[in-house]
């Protein structure tokens, strides 16, 4: 045993100390964005930041206008020039010229040439993502621009390289393993840090070939909890906050010191039925889930904006998609319960319905990954009770869907399905309602007429053509309901309004940082 | 000493075979599969497809037996790697290290904070026990106690963020936003160590050795710092070496709520995209660092109570 | 009187009313809530699933009595039907921690030796395993059914349990009259029945009452990351998740199921400890 | 300096009934008052009152004057001010006085540093344990003390506090005759000094060589006082009579008797604890009818060698024959501390009951037994806490003889009463050894006690 006398208090003491450092301490990276001169704009967002591959992150890197894409889209949500000004299919539909933007530097000053923006293009086809969909044979570069030869016709290619996997960066970006290490693009502005899972860190890039924009620095906040992005915009730490929660919506309206802008992008949560099960194989049994939902009140409540009930699949806002006069989906209780007798279901003892023995309970699957599914879920819940249509809710991983669709295990999910991935809706529709349907879309339902016309489509570029075809496909969905539509989607985007030239994208391609300027609040 | 140094080496390796093994085996047999669940977390839900999550599968070899896995992942940790993550690719312990950080701040702030609201409380209800104060005391740390941290953090937000326009409700870098999410938790920890700290005051008031201090005419401060506050710290610091596995885990929503980078959001995160090699070395650092902390805290008691010492 | 206890320092005697105030308001709060929680469901006829979307967030006193959540279902009945679910569950839990740690940890202390070695590194290996990890993984086999959910919470409470338990049942065993009733010819059994739980009980009762309350609270936790939520099912935990976004428009209603939990884990407390230094 | 403390008329009573009525005494310079009495006679009770730490609901009236002030009037603050300047304390059992977690020169420093603001407090906190022989004990902790360090270092904080007026309670408790003198030797040394000297106790032996006047207490009445020599070789109440006739000293020789069989024998006993080796091949027999007493220092390993005997605690080496055929419940134990040999919860009644139940006793046997230990009746129904150690002990005694024992290990069994229970208890062990043969191994640290008591007795070393 130690009988000497130690300084006891003085270790002690020391121990306080440096509890007490621990707790005034900056911690790590204090100074950052502080010591700065000019405000670094703050844009929030929901998406977490994941590595540097464009096939899994590239959508940060579009948004935040880091990286650029050949293609763009314009308002109308109809392919544009990007780092391609333009382009020319030969007669035969195979042979596509993307004729270069010239004086297109990189981040880190080499300029932009064919083969680079060509080799770009071959690995994010080599790499999982919608081009790898596309029937490329080969992807070469000639003198200022990159050619793109099909194995057969395919209009929708110029739509598809405005898809943010396809974004074009500079070599050097590329360890010679080919894996991304850093991110050196051509947008308005060069990532300076890129922090997974929560940050990125932006400076303006002064030659940008679109002007020097007016905002030197911003950076990007994951904020996952709707309530704390809402709480950012309103202390003012936010200068701009993407998608924000319905319920909070009137509340930012009111605050003077913000500004409000909705709109509507074309996505809708739909239920995606089994058509293959007895239970949904019957048209009539789907219509009749499809009358029981009352999707005014669940846009009205839920989503606070009556008018996002989905009486048909594709919102006003997709022209071209959304059949204007197309009867709509409504609720009648009557016409289902009809429906559903005709169909040989009986009400059982407990209200719910039978038929041979067989009660009307299936399994009505969603994930988390978008907060409304599961309320939306609950609601539907209780409203396909009433017509005897018992549904237990699982609550569980996006990947549940596209994983039940494939063993077949799936009954019913409800999902929330973007028809922006590829600009062009078609891109879409060719994945979901192709002839053994699509991960997100039908299941065990196919119609020959709708495979036939998707085709026609596919290789029709000009939108007058396309249209009569695109309401029928419109109608025959109406009808068949493969996917049951329920609400639309409201993307809202607050800005402070000390930054003016804030515009809400509805393809949630870009935040429009470039744009954007400090303006007087 | 050397004894006790030992004991805490050998639960070290102890936990980390045992965390090593359990999260494998406990990952592995979860239903669903895992290449679409790593997909999923790659790609995101709109991207998701059948054909991404093949991919997957063929990139990550997941369909390789699983003894062979398992023995890698012991012979990487045996030369200290942790593997790499199966989502995002990058080695398991960059990423842990870029969130263990900030994690290890919030705790360590935590701590504090909560030792600087709890202990004074529980002092003054200690030497005031079954007093108006003790009692209002106790129902204070009760009611935090049954909220939920993020309700209690989304008050916090409310007070200093939205009325007092003091503190940023959310984000990371500088001490300001580290404030409201270290808060949050110290008043969850300070609702219980006060009352612990409030029953050891009050059981040291009631011994002889402290009545015959004042009885020796030391002024009650003396009495207090000199023989109060030593011999009632003891168990309060004991008390909190367990509480601290809740600091480094039981952060995870308020990690959420404050979009702070953290290790808790990091495990649950990989339990949910099924990355093995990440939720083994998350539950193995918080592991060590549970080891590590319980092993500071001995020491201090120790310090403390010389009795522990002697082998009493 | 017990003055021949008394030093020159002035021990007052140990205060030996087993019913101070503060336990009888506490064992009457309990009582509430148990009947709240056993009757309500009997006597509130609302069906806690039954949806009116017209009646969204209806304030408290229209014709719903505690008012409406988000989906115009009657408050009353959710939480009546919530505490009935959260306080059993949080009854099944805390005892399915409580039995082993108490066990094992008089075991280790009586057996010692190996016995209590194994035991001891047994429990600061959970202990140092992440509980919320055990609990995801386990949830993972069930997802959305609350049963696993809470025996994965007990998988990890149960050593606070065996720390208390082993560690005062030790320091009773080295006690003079321990060994006299040894000396005395009483069996083990015994021992245990009239002097090692009589002592260990309060301590034990704080314990659970803790227990209980984290339990709840971790449910909410979970769901708060959406882990073991299962709709319709109200919960109380998951409960204050799903009215988290309208603490604006109705903080009150968001509030209710929070003060249940408040008032069982003050209950609990009043009662285990009567306000007594322990 | 003051030349008196005066107590007036002291009245002490609680709202139901008088705890101490009338009490009136003087400490004078060289004059030291003892308070003499058994435990609950109230003599606490007035030190409490000159001390101000009465218990909450407890009313003093009367005077008591010291210092040109009438100590009842003081409020909490000036009380406090008195505390170790003017009015300083020796414990009793000054072991659980000591703060366990300071060392023990930091208990002694703090009273120069922060009750008399000294400079150099270390220094004379170094100079006051040298005085005491501690000089090289400034770094232990009490627990690293033996019990008679632990008195002596609360001598020295005591001395150091250097107050006029210096309560000392049961300053012998719990000591061997050693340390008992040598604590005596230090409280003259007190009262040389001039300072005044209240003493309560009930060791009749300490009273006679601290001198000055004694005053014995019965159920909060001063029965006899006056000059302590006068007092207690004339003692004119009859309890003062027995108070003495109480103290070993005067305890009857035990008459020799032809002791029985040999019921129990240990052979070349050794054990150790760590380094510290307590004995090494020793032998012990104890036959039928036979007390013997075992005697030494504390920490000589006295209980070790009854638990030993009983079979509480193994012995390194040697081995323990015990007398064939005895039951194995023939050997027990009665403990130094009586409440903490019963369950704090169980009524006297149902520990009993139990015990009787368990070895099917019958109730009668019970009944007669607790009227040869003067237990009344209405004990059964109190809790430990609620009686006297001497009841306590003959409770002990009881539940012991019930199993018909025969051996039986009294470790401390007597130390811890006042004399008149103490004499009774010995008298009973006695009484149970000449009619029930019963073999008693007597440990103590009180060497006359052992002399009078046993038939003969084996002495340890450290």
């Amino acid at each position: 045993m130690l009988f000497v006398p130690r300084p006891r208090r003085a270790v002690l003491r020391g121990l306080i100390g440096l509890a007490g450092l621990l707790a005034l301490a900056p911690a790590a990276g204090a100074a950052e964005g502080r010591s700065a001169p000019e405000r670094a704009l703050t844009v929030v967002g929901p998406w977490e930041v994941g590595g540097l591959d464009p096939a899994s992150n590239g959508h940060a890197f579009t948004r935040l206008q880091v990286a650029e894409t050949l293609v763009g889209v314009d308002a109308a949500g109809a392919p544009a020039p990007g780092l391609a000004t333009g382009w020319t299919v030969a007669p035969d539909g195979l042979t596509w010229h993307f004729l270069l933007r010239s004086g297109v530097r990189f981040h880190d000053g080499s300029p932009l040439t064919a083969g680079i923006a060509a080799e770009s293009l071959r690995r994010a086809r080599a790499n999982v993502g919608p081009l790898s969909r596309v029937p490329i044979a080969t992807i070469s570069a000639e003198d200022g621009a990159v050619v793109v030869v099909l194995q057969r016709p395919f209009a929708l290619l110029p739509a598809f390289l405005a898809n943010h996997t396809t974004i074009i960066l500079a070599p050097a970006s590329y360890e010679p393993s080919g894996r991304v290490v850093r991110i050196i693009g051509t947008g308005p502005y060069c990532a300076v840090t890129v922090a997974p899972p929560l940050r990125i860190e932006l400076e303006r890039f002064e030659d940008w070939w679109g002007g020097r924009p007016a905002i030197a620095r911003a950076r990007y906040l994951a904020v996952g909890q709707g309530e704390t992005r809402a709480l950012m915009a309103e202390s003012g730490e936010a200068d701009v906050v993407v998608s924000i929660l319905p319920v909070s919506l009137a509340r930012l309206r009111r605050n003077p010191k913000l500004a409000v802008q909705t709109v509507t992008p074309p996505r809708t949560r739909l239920l995606k039925l089994n058509a293959g099960s007895p239970l949904f194989s019957d048209p009539r049994a789907r219509r009749a889930l499809s009358l029981a939902l009352d999707r005014t009140g669940l846009a009205k409540v839920l989503l606070r904006n009556p008018g996002l009930g989905a009486d048909q699949l594709f919102p006003p806002a997709v022209s071209g998609w959304h059949a204007e006069g197309l009867p709509p989906l409504t609720r009648d209780l009557a016409q289902a319960r009809l429906l559903l007798a005709q169909a040989g279901w009986r009400p059982g003892t407990d209200g719910i319905l039978e038929r041979d023995g067989r009660r009307f309970a299936a399994t009505l699957r969603t994930y988390s990954a978008w907060p409304e599914l599961p309320p939306l879920a609950a609601a539907i819940q209780a409203q396909a009770r009433e017509v005897g249509i018992d549904l237990a809710v699982s609550i569980g991983n996006t990947s549940d869907i596209p994983a039940r669709h494939r063993d077949g295990s799936l009954d019913l999910g409800l999902v929330s399905r973007s028809f922006a991935m590829i600009p062009d809706p078609l891109g879409t529709m060719l994945q979901d309602f192709g002839l053994d349907g699509g991960d997100w879309g039908a299941m065990n339902w196919s119609s020959a007429e709708t495979a036939s016309l998707l085709d026609r489509l596919a290789v029709l570029a000009d939108p007058a053509e396309r249209e009569p075809l695109q309401r029928r496909l419109a109608e025959i969905l109406q009808a068949e309901l493969p996917v049951i539509p329920v609400t639309w989607a409201e993307l809202a985007v607050v800005a402070n309004r000390r930054v003016a030239g804030v515009r809400a994208d509805p393809l949630e391609r870009s935040y429009g940082l470039a744009e954007m300027r400090w303006g007087t609040p | 000493m050397t004894r006790l140094l030992l004991g805490r080496l050998v639960q070290a390796a102890l936990v980390a075979l045992v965390v090593g093994g359990l999260c494998f085996a406990l990952v592995r047999v979860l239903p669903g599969d895992a290449a679409f669940r790593i997909a999923a977390d790659r790609y995101g839900p709109d991207a998701l497809t059948a054909q991404a999550a093949e991919a997957v599968r063929q990139e990550l070899g997941l369909d390789r037996p699983w003894p062979e896995l398992l023995l890698r992942w012991f012979g990487e940790l045996a030369q200290g790697h942790l593997g790499n993550s199966l989502v995002s690719g990058e080695p398991v312990s960059e990423e842990l290290a870029s969130q263990l950080g900030p994690s290890l701040w919030l705790a360590a702030s935590a701590l504090v904070l909560s030792l600087l609201i709890g202990l004074p409380l529980g002092l003054v209800s200690g030497l005031r026990a079954g007093s108006g104060l003790d009692r209002l005391a106790l129902i204070g740390a009760v009611a935090l106690r049954a909220l939920p941290p993020f309700v209690l953090g989304l008050v916090l937000m409310l007070v200093f963020s939205i009325r007092l326009e003091w503190l940023p409700p959310a984000g990371y870098g500088t001490w300001r936003e580290m404030a409201l999410p270290s808060l949050t938790l110290a008043l969850g920890l300070a609702a219980v160590s006060s009352r612990v700290a409030r029953d050891a005051v009050a059981a040291v008031g009631a011994t002889t050795y402290y009545r015959f201090a004042r009885l020796k005419g030391l002024p009650e401060r003396a009495v207090l710092v000199r023989h109060g506050l030593r011999n009632a710290a003891i168990p309060v610091i004991t008390y909190l070496g367990l509480q601290a596995v809740y600091l480094i885990e039981g952060v995870v929503v308020v990690e959420s709520l404050f979009a702070y980078p953290g290790i808790g959001h990091a495990l649950v995160h990989a339990v949910i995209a099924r990355d093995v090699p990440m939720v083994q070395g998350a539950a193995l650092v918080m592991g060590l660092m549970f080891v590590l902390l319980n092993l500071g805290v001995d020491l201090l008691c120790r310090l403390l109570d010389p009795r522990l010492g002697a082998g009493r | 009187m017990m003055l021949q206890m008394q030093d020159l320092a002035g021990t007052t005697p140990p205060r030996s009313d087993p019913w101070p105030i503060s336990r009888r308001i506490g064992l009457g709060l309990l009582a509430l809530l148990a009947a709240f929680a056993l009757l309500g469901p009997v006597l509130v006829t609302a069906d806690p699933a039954r949806q009116d979307l017209s009646a969204s967030l209806a304030p408290i006193g229209s014709d719903f009595l505690l008012g409406a959540d988000h989906y115009g279902r009657s408050m009353l009945a959710r939480l009546a039907y919530g505490a009935r679910l959260s306080f059993g569950m949080a009854l099944l839990t805390m005892l399915s921690a409580a039995a082993p740690g108490l066990l094992l940890g008089v075991l280790a202390a009586w057996r010692g030796g190996v016995t209590e070695r194994a035991l001891v590194a047994l429990s600061d290996i959970v202990l140092a395993l992440p509980g919320l990890l055990l609990v995801l993984l386990l949830l993972a086999f069930a997802p959305g059914h609350f049963l696993p959910l809470y025996l994965g919470l007990s998988l990890s409470l149960w050593v606070e349990f065996f720390r208390v338990a082993r560690t005062t049942t030790a320091r009773l065993l080295v006690e003079p009259r321990i060994e006299a009733s040894r000396l005395l010819g009483f069996g083990t059994f015994y021992i245990l029945r009239h002097q090692v739980l009589p002592e260990i009980a309060p301590l034990l009762l704080t314990l659970a009452s803790f227990a209980m309350g984290t339990a709840i609270l971790a449910i909410s936790t979970l769901s708060a990351i959406s882990v073991g939520l299962q709709p319709p099912t109200p919960e109380l935990g998951s409960m204050i998740v799903e009215l988290l976004p309208y603490y604006d428009e109705a903080p009150l209603t968001v509030l209710m199921p929070g003060i249940l939990i408040f008032l069982l884990v003050l209950g609990l407390q009043l009662t285990a400890r009567g306000g007594t230094v322990r | 300096m003051t030349s008196a403390l005066r107590i007036e008329d002291l009245t002490i009573r609680t709202a139901d009934r008088i705890l101490v009525s009338g009490f009136s005494a003087t400490v004078g310079r060289g004059e030291p008052l003892t308070l003499l009495g058994e435990s609950g006679s109230g003599k606490s009770l007035v030190a409490q009152a000159i001390m101000g730490t009465l218990p909450p609901g407890l009313l003093a009236s009367g005077r008591i004057l010291f210092d040109g002030a009438d100590l009842l009037c003081l409020d909490e603050v000036a009380r406090r001010s008195l505390w170790g300047r003017r009015i300083g304390l020796l414990p009793q059992e000054p072991w659980t006085a000591l703060d366990p977690t300071m060392r023990a020169g930091g208990q002694l420093a703090e009273v120069h540093r922060y009750v008399h603001g000294r400079h150099d407090a270390d220094g004379l906190a170094a100079a006051g344990l040298g005085e005491v022989g501690l000089a090289d004990a400034g770094g232990h902790y009490p627990f690293q003390m033996s019990g008679g360090m632990c008195q002596r270092l609360a001598l020295a904080i005591a001395h150091a506090a250097d107050t006029p007026l210096l309560l000392a309670d049961e300053p012998s408790k719990g000591l061997d005759g050693v340390l008992r003198a040598d604590v005596v030797a230090r409280l003259q040394r007190e009262i040389a000094a001039g300072r005044l000297l209240l003493t309560i106790t009930h060791d009749v032996a300490l009273a006679r060589v601290l001198g000055g006047t004694a005053c014995v207490m019965l159920d909060g009445q001063a029965v006899e006082a006056g000059p302590t020599v006068r007092l207690l070789n004339a003692p004119a109440h009859s309890y003062t009579r027995a108070l003495i006739d109480a103290d070993p000293s005067a305890w009857p020789p035990r008459t020799p008797r032809e002791p029985g069989p040999s019921v129990i024998e240990a052979m070349g006993l050794a054990k150790a604890f760590g380094r510290r080796r307590l004995f090494t091949d020793l032998d012990v027999q104890v036959r039928a009818g036979e007390i013997v007493a075992v005697v030494g220092p504390s920490g000589s390993g006295k209980t070790t060698l009854g638990n030993i005997l009983v079979g509480t605690e193994r012995p390194d080496r040697g081995r323990v024959r015990r007398v064939p055929g005895a039951a194995p419940l023939g050997f027990q134990k009665l403990y130094q501390d009586p409440p903490a040999a019963f369950v704090p919860h169980q009524t006297m009644g149902r520990a009993l009951d139990h015990l009787a139940r368990r070895h099917g006793v019958d109730r009668e046997r019970v009944e007669e037994l607790l009227a040869r230990l003067k237990l009344a009746p209405g004990l059964r129904k109190q809790r430990p806490g609620e009686l006297s150690g001497g009841e306590l002990q003959r409770f002990a005694l009881a539940r012991v003889l019930l199993l018909d024992p025969v051996f039986l290990f009294a470790d401390e069994a007597t130390s811890r009463l006042d004399p008149v229970n103490q004499m009774e208890v010995a008298g009973l062990l006695r009484e149970s050894s000449e009619q029930d043969g019963l073999a008693i191994l007597f440990v103590t640290h009180d060497t006359v006690m052992a002399e009078r008591i046993a038939d003969r007795s084996i002495t340890l070393q450290q």
